[in-house]
């Protein structure tokens, strides 16, 4: 698992049912292009978070694939509607293998 | 030449989104005012007013810093939250473990680097925590510019933005503030250029397509679009010293701790800012 | 006539924007776009890309694409040596079909935003974002 | 093959050998250089005439002049962002002479005291002199910014530059 990686979500914690409602989300880590070289000229190997995604409730908000050329600390803005009362489930998907979740509960009124 | 200035200003509809916008104000969050322009302090004689470096970047650079979320600066922030928790060292103590929660270092930022009587020296606030670590904790010092140093910094910074930079000058720091001056004018390495050079007589001119600031130290450290990490002082009067094809200071020594608070006391009357965002 | 300060900065960006030199967009870029339409044909409109004119730096770039009603957006630096940036799959639970994020851009190029419709057609939009050149020369 | 390569070498090495020789006979050192009343270096530092393709050339390039990083120039508007912090050169070959424009690029402190223009062909007097960026101390005389004929072939662009139409 690289190291220091921590997820964080922003989500409001109520909403009227149907309301569009924007989530941000950034997850720290360095996003390793695979095309910069160390100071011995050595390629520095790819590792990057490649999959993000996002449910409510098991139905889906939005499935990123994400490439190189994601900044490192990658982070995302969207926007969901929210039929009920429920939890988003973020997940993200380490190019190690590591997969790392974070959960967010929302009232709807 | 006139016809020419005319002709150049008419392209600026093209280009206007992008510049930095100098009227611009900084609230974060929604709820904290930063003070980014004030009077020159009166020792300061190449300025009449001050600007935060915020001033000088882009719209979208800018709008990096205005919410806490969108700050890549606050993740660095958190994983000092943690380490300020934890236990390190022979003597089995936190940060927490005597002062309780981050937020009671509230007003430390804004008034360092400062002197120690009991030491009888000028104080950084990265030589106070390694302090803090040798000396309670009977734990390792931290690297001066290593990132566990830049996180604890950005943390101890964060808990006093909007608070306002008031950095002494005079009484046992007089010689200190003296020295830092004389360098901040003096011209080094091939290039012959001082920190004057760029950020008292140039600011708001374009280098290329960087556009100089003034130069305060408020905002650090600083997450830097360039290396997306945070940056402390010393690294960056490091890294500056170094493009003036310089031999360099090293950091934490006596001419860098005199720079710092030199350059610091330049800010007296601008906010807190750290963690900044710069390009 | 007198330029404020502000005035003149701006026009000396002005004159460098007109003279930004791109990276040509490579023959990988229209095959990354490719491979995500399966060569259909690109409309326009429909969708939005929105990105700084100008990059302070090109480590981080924030754009904003958005494509009511797609049922996915791809995104592409074209300039890039790897043109792909990031594909958006927008479930149902997606209230607008947007999304805002950083990338990174090697030098001054295009960025593409491509919309996939759900009647299968194809939308792009294209914008260029010049990314700055630092003073020093270290 | 073996036997061509073995000839482009000799000819590399004798023909290197030969201009050191040539350059080494005409150039004025950085710290021999005579400097008028009002900073301007009349004669060539080199005795050959500037080539100014080269000296546009040398003008862009960031680890060479990298003198768009302070001044812009029309006539290079094709490499983008030119900086604020000098005067535009636009027209400088009608506002100094050439021997005017030799001595401020070799050193326009001569001309101007104040000036931030760093020296271009000036190899000591420095105050923490490095090693080039790297941050590490270097050792007077240093390598000056721009070769002599560099100066050359940039004042030979400048003398190109007219006030645009």
């Amino acid at each position: 698992m690289a190291e220091n990686v921590k997820p964080r979500v922003r989500v409001p914690g109520t909403a009227s049912a149907g309301e569009v409602i924007t989530i941000k989300t950034l997850i720290s880590h360095t996003m390793e292009s695979g095309q910069r070289k160390d100071d011995d000229g050595n390629t520095i190997p790819r590792s990057i978070i490649n999959r993000f995604v996002v449910d409510f409730n098991g139905e889906n908000v939005i499935d990123v694939q994400l490439e190189p050329a994601i900044s490192t600390n990658p982070f995302f803005e969207f926007q969901a509607t929210v039929p009920e009362s429920g939890t988003f489930n973020f997940t993200w998907y380490d190019d190690d293998g590591s997969v790392y979740t974070e959960a967010k509960d929302i009232t709807v009124s | 030449m006139k016809k020419l200035a005319v002709a150049a200003v008419l392209s600026v509809s093209v280009a206007a989104p992008s510049v930095a916008d100098e009227t611009a104000n900084l609230v974060l969050n929604g709820e904290t005012q930063i003070t980014v322009r004030a009077d020159a302090p009166a020792h300061v004689d190449g300025l009449s007013e001050i600007i935060s470096g915020w001033v000088f970047r882009s719209d979208e650079t800018q709008a990096l810093q205005m919410d806490d979320f969108d700050n890549p600066g606050m993740i660095f922030v958190d994983e000092a939250r943690d380490t300020w928790n934890e236990a390190s060292g022979e003597a089995g103590e936190s940060c927490a473990s005597c002062h309780g929660e981050p937020e009671s270092m509230a007003g430390v930022r804004p008034v360092y680097p400062k002197w120690n009587e009991e030491a009888g020296e000028v104080r950084t606030l990265a030589m106070q925590i390694n302090d803090c670590r040798e000396t309670r904790m009977e734990a390792e010092p931290w690297g001066y510019t290593s990132g566990a140093m830049a996180n604890m910094e950005a943390l101890i910074s964060s808990v006093s933005r909007g608070m306002t930079i008031n950095v002494a000058i005079d009484g046992p720091v007089a010689a200190t503030y003296a020295a830092g001056e004389e360098l901040y004018y003096t011209r080094t390495g091939q290039l012959e250029l001082s920190c004057a050079s760029c950020h008292e007589q140039n600011y708001g001119n374009y280098i290329r397509a960087d556009h100089l600031s003034q130069g305060h130290i408020n905002g650090f450290p600083v997450y830097r679009l360039k290396n997306a990490k945070l940056n402390t002082v010393h690294a960056r009067f490091k890294g500056c010293v170094r493009d003036t094809r310089a031999e360099t200071f090293s950091p934490g020594s006596p001419e860098f701790v005199a720079l710092e608070l030199y350059v610091a006391s330049r800010g007296n009357g601008l906010s807190v800012e750290g963690p900044s965002v710069r390009n | 006539m007198k330029l404020t300060r502000r005035q003149t900065m701006l026009a000396a960006m002005g004159t460098a924007a007109i003279a930004a030199l791109p990276i040509k967009a490579s023959a990988a870029a229209d095959d990354a776009i490719a491979a995500f339409t399966g060569g259909a044909e690109l409309g326009e409109g429909g969708i939005t890309l929105t990105a700084p004119e100008i990059a302070e730096n090109g480590n981080t770039v924030p754009i904003e694409v958005s494509a009511p009603g797609a049922e996915a957006i791809a995104i592409f630096a074209d300039g890039n040596p790897t043109p792909a940036v990031a594909t958006v799959l927008f479930g149902p639970l997606a209230a607008e079909q947007m999304a805002a994020t950083r990338i990174r851009l090697a030098g001054t190029q295009d960025v593409v935003a491509v919309a996939r419709m759900p009647d299968g057609s194809f939308v792009q939009a294209r914008q260029e974002v010049k990314v700055t050149i630092g003073g020093c020369g270290g | 093959m073996k036997y061509a390569v073995k000839l482009t070498t000799g000819c590399m090495v004798g023909c290197a050998a030969l201009i050191a020789t040539v350059a080494f006979a005409e150039t004025v050192e950085p710290t021999q250089v005579a400097y008028g009343d009002y900073g301007e270096v009349e004669t060539s530092l080199t005795g050959v005439p500037g080539d100014p393709e080269n000296g546009k050339l040398i003008m862009v390039d960031r680890g060479k002049g990298n003198c768009i990083a302070c001044h812009q120039v029309t006539s290079l508007e094709e490499f983008p962002f030119h900086g604020e912090v000098g005067p535009s050169l636009d027209g400088v070959s009608e506002r100094w002479s050439e021997a005017d424009l030799r001595g401020i690029v070799a050193n326009a402190k001569m001309a101007f005291p104040e000036t931030v223009m760093p020296s271009f062909y000036k190899t000591q007097g420095y105050f923490r002199p490095g090693d080039a960026y790297t941050g590490k101390a270097g050792e007077e005389p240093l390598p000056p910014l721009l070769a002599a004929q560099e100066i050359e072939d940039v004042v030979a662009y400048l003398m190109t530059i007219k006030y645009p139409d």
